[in-house]
């Protein structure tokens, strides 16, 4: 008697403690977006995600993100496929101005060096027996940018997407908790009062030709980053250009809220309690912690370096910015900035590593695509 | 992927040496971004040099008054068409270049002021 | 001489008369949308749909949404794989507010009743010889909710998905027509006249917990409605979050319009006279009518029901909001209402079985799909 | 499907009921509404009953005055930098939470008290 | 050692100096939208996808347009399969006025007569060896719409859609470069100063009426029109009908401004200098500039004639408008009228047969598509 | 496609006379917008013709005055709601069809006396 399966079929029935354990993450992830204003534009779809995701689905009928046919599964294809990570590039590039980083080139070293979170932690991984592509794609969390993770993961372990994006989400959610100790650990309050000076001017010329030429550069150098860097570039021309500036304002509103909006809905969906708590996804939780923690040492201690050799100082907490997680790395900064000295104004200026640090990573990302792919 | 075995064994396999291989890695990403940085501090430079010499030889550069009138007429027909067909692609009407009259830095040094200003006569500080 | 083929292949050559009745219900639909105002976002694109889907095309050329490669056909693939119903399903989570129901929970219960339309249409399309997954399809349309119908067509009866999408869009947009009726037969004028007291404030973190808390409810009994329901709390959510406002709105404006054109003119097309017009298509249209009929009268008499127990009178029309054809049915209720008595303001309570009819459908959608699918 | 036999036999088939199906179909339809509702007459009782305990925890909850002040400044900053860079993100501004102020019921009294003067005072009624 | 791999993966190593000339041509195309204002909505896409799709991808890597499992290769997908110019078809019928051409019929012949471009470019084709499908696809550059040169390709000539689509969109940017010398050569002064009569009014009625039936005659006339068309008249009708604002607001706006971007960018990056240096890439630019100067004197040429039979004379520049590339052509009428008469304002008129020549290439193509294709 | 051999023979092969093919098709062109045109120059003329018959039919046409009212609350009310709970879906308030006021017509001539009076005022014209 089919009516029997009413009760087979309800998901009551199929409930896990584990389950049980993933919707109430997500409901925290929900909780922590609002009432902490965490980057709930991606926290709060990726919780309900988790939450829907972690419904037992009736076996065999095609509801959940990995059953073939299902609604969820059409979705989430733009993230297996590695489509929806360069649509969100193409719409930060039409918000982002690079004028901070074209007014003080110096400090594109600082997104330069965070990048060493990226590769000691891809060691940390090899070590800790992870494979060559999965140990590449999980040191990306260092990146700090939530596209570039869900884009190396899918292309070089896709088997491991899950953990690595709701990793790379959550440390860049608590880039507010995480980065300030580091910063108080390796800086004196002097170091933290350094002011920078106001910067040059910048021609609108300057800022058009520039999307082009640093495209040029990453993608001859790491061909591997032109999908993610092409379009971060394309959407900075679309709005740099002042010609075509209907296109920038639908790549910056409707397209990259959209593509948010699917993206960060089918990420929590993939988050299925039996696939997604294993022992790796707490090693991937562990090693992103010590990769968001690595970059942002190393951002510090660069900008310390380089104060050796640099006659105009720069405030070593800039160098926190360099590990992206766009704006909010910037704004961390910015607040423990306040907190030493409540006039020094550092937002602007840390902008320039922030985006320098998204270019690093995507070059990061690109190379150990490109050297560590299966073709 | 089941059982992982931890070890320092893992970083050097036969044709991989994953130290050497970071290295390189950090090694390209450095290089990108300090290209890219050396890009930025000669471009102006540069511009300005083209600047130079395309103002010499454009010197008399007023431009013909009875084509500004027809431009004018131009405009307002074209604007009044757009604006009834066509009313969201007004950036199509752009005839000239845009200023850059508003940058962040303008904003950013009249935020100094303000600030200095607002905490040499707050009360916390005087007090 | 392919110049021959000129004539062959003019669609007037190929013309039948069938054709031609489908192009004029096409363009009747658009008539009654502009004059009448009847559900204009959805007449209009399935009526020109209509008179597209009915030019004959030429024989083996890519041009219908049945052949394979045509521009249509990848159009319609979003309602055949049931895609575009669950984002529908989003952007009217975003619209909707469901403090109405928060504020007055016992008429919810309206909202089940009305779901009776459903299951004895059911019996009704069985009796009549249809095979139960057909049936069941078919069925739906008394939920009255378009996106509900087309999903469950998609999965259950695709062959009969063009019957039955336009008989519940069409009912949709007849309800001012059908319901009235229906409404002075079932209720005397001083049962019209109750008035409902003004309802307690909600406040905003009821708001917030309500889509998730619901979500899990439904899911978990028929995890079948997981997909419809996920979408719809989701985008509420999003809504109702007050931190994700630019998706909620995206949500609600570019993303549900951009489907709802994309959905209207393919089901449009979709309904070619040669495989339109059978008579299995007929008996829908009859069945869909009665399932109308029987659920505005379900809602009805549930609410006499319950006013025999409760000391705070239900105005029985609001049983007719239960049918959900959102916000139309409402809208009706509030009419009638005021014919009664020009003072007695019924919208606001209307929408709350208004929303949980809508609910309600999905879950027997859920229930529906869960039992008789063919996994 | 060529030819439909119709026929109350068609309702009752070996395995299946469908009698019986669609109770129980009409039966989980109500225990999803009902227990959705039970929530909501249960929810604010709970919410109220959090709240107190969380107010007697918290109750010296006036915010330190200097962080206050610092706040304010990185509110200004950011607005000025988030306007200028990211003119459409603005609810990303969002420090604290949102006030309910625009409830539809507060709309949905002040319709009524409206409607009744109107109708109070109309022509038609008076005549 | 995979560190090799490093020099061997950059791109500069397979650098070669053709895809160095298609860089620059790219930057050109920028730079001519951004200083010219030449198309800026199609060049700045187009060009950056030029400069995207020339850098040397490494072999065996899915980044390119043509690798299989790109992202890029999935964002022309919708050139390849026709999807992408329909859909700017719907944003532009959701744009288009067509109450100039409803209040001056006879100007619909200058539309027809400009597409003697397509026809005689065709036989041109023909004559210079190119395959009857080829030709049919080269022949609509003539048509001076760059959807309707796009859609034919991708049905007819998938191969030469690069060149042929990169032809139609920098000729319908440099229509205010091509057009004016043939005007002046076929037209004397006093022709130029011939004043339109200010035509009638439009009622609504007739607006809303019109893309029904104008549809219907296009589509059974050429039913190969019905995809372009239908789509055209639709976004039209959801204009209109004025119950359907919120549609052809998202039509007009995020959605044609997607398709833009992805479609622009896309075709861009398809012209690898390995596959698009060819000598047929020439032939097909040379062809393409010939079709456009036959277009726009087959329209100019016409409207002569039938001054030669009319009372109310037609200023014969209105021919050339009827090539359209709208705006661009109307708007260089309008140009060259105020050159001869500064009070002579023929945009509103030239707007006519702008938007009759769309049609006229849609039929045209519709009829090429059906006679040619391989069905 | 790897060498093209031109010459008018291509023209014309077998069972495809592309002379012919070419003018049949331009022959389409022009009889679809012939038919259009044709259309558009007698629809008026039949509106107008429904127009005078549906008049008769419908003289007395002064809405009554009670469902006036009715709808005038009916409006409000919805107004209100819908604005509060669907911000965007305006349209759907549409209960009577718009007046077509902004005619691009009425522009153009507006423009054209504008113009005119212009040019005549214009020192470089009197000058
Ligand atoms: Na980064
Ligand atoms: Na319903
Ligand atoms: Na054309």
């Amino acid at each position: 008697m089919e009516y029997n399966n009413f009760l087979h079929n309800s998901g009551l029935y199929h409930l896990e403690w584990t389950n049980m354990v993933m919707i109430m993450v997500g409901v925290l992830f929900i909780y922590l977006a609002v009432t902490k204003d965490y980057e709930p534009l991606l926290l709060v779809p990726i919780g309900f995600g988790m939450v829907v995701g972690n419904i037992p689905p009736i076996p065999g009928m095609p509801l959940s993100v990995y059953a073939e046919g299902s609604v969820f599964s059409y979705i989430y294809m733009g993230v297996m496929k590695g489509i929806y990570p360069p649509l969100i590039f193409l719409g930060i590039g039409a918000m982002t101005d690079f004028s901070t980083l074209l007014s003080n080139p110096k400090l594109t070293l600082l997104g330069a060096a965070a990048q060493i979170g990226v590769f000691l932690t891809f060691l940390g991984a090899l070590f800790l027996g992870f494979a060559k592509t999965d140990a590449a794609a999980i040191s990306i969390i260092g990146g700090a940018d939530g596209p570039t993770a869900i884009f190396l993961s899918s292309m070089l372990a896709p088997d491991l997407l899950g953990p690595i994006a709701i990793a790379a989400y959550s440390y860049m959610a608590l880039v507010p908790v995480i980065q300030p100790p580091v910063m108080y650990l390796l800086t004196t309050k002097a170091e933290r009062r350094i002011r920078m000076k106001a910067p040059r001017q910048v021609s609108k010329r300057e800022k058009i030709i520039f999307p082009i030429v640093a495209f040029l550069i990453c993608a001859l150098l790491a061909p591997g980053s032109m999908t993610l860097l092409g379009m971060l570039f394309f959407g900075n021309l679309l709005k740099e250009s002042m010609v075509t500036e209907r296109l920038a304002n639908t790549a910056r509103n409707g397209l990259i809220d959209t593509v948010t909006i699917l993206l960060g809905f089918s990420v929590g969906a993939s988050t299925q309690a039996q696939t997604f708590l294993t022992p790796q996804s707490l090693l991937i939780f562990g090693l992103g912690a010590a990769a968001f923690v690595i970059a942002t040492m190393g951002g510090i201690l660069f900008a310390k370096c380089m104060n050796l050799f640099l006659k105009d100082k720069i405030n070593p907490l800039l160098g926190a910015a360099g590990v992206s997680a766009v704006p909010d790395s910037a704004r961390v900064v910015h607040m423990v900035g306040l907190k030493s000295d409540p006039t020094n104004f550092l937002l602007m200026h840390a902008m320039a590593p922030n985006v320098a640090g998204v270019i690093g990573s995507a070059i990061a990302a690109g190379v150990l695509w490109s050297a560590l792919g299966n073709f | 992927m089941d059982f992982l075995q931890t070890g320092l064994a893992n970083l050097i396999e036969p044709g991989f040496n994953a130290l050497i291989f970071s290295l390189f890695g950090m090694g390209l990403v450095f290089s990108g971004l300090v290209v890219i940085g050396l890009y930025i501090i000669f471009l102006p430079k540069l511009l300005n040099l083209f600047q130079k010499r395309s103002r010499k030889k454009t010197e008399p550069a007023t431009p013909a008054t009875p084509d500004t009138k027809h431009e004018i007429l131009l405009a307002i027909a074209t604007a009044l068409h757009l604006q009834s067909n066509f009313p969201d692609e007004n950036e199509r009407l752009t005839w000239k270049s845009h200023g850059d009259l508003e940058s962040p830095w303008l904003v950013s040094k009249r935020m100094h002021a303000l600030a200095q200003r607002k905490s040499q006569s707050s009360p916390w500080r005087q007090g």
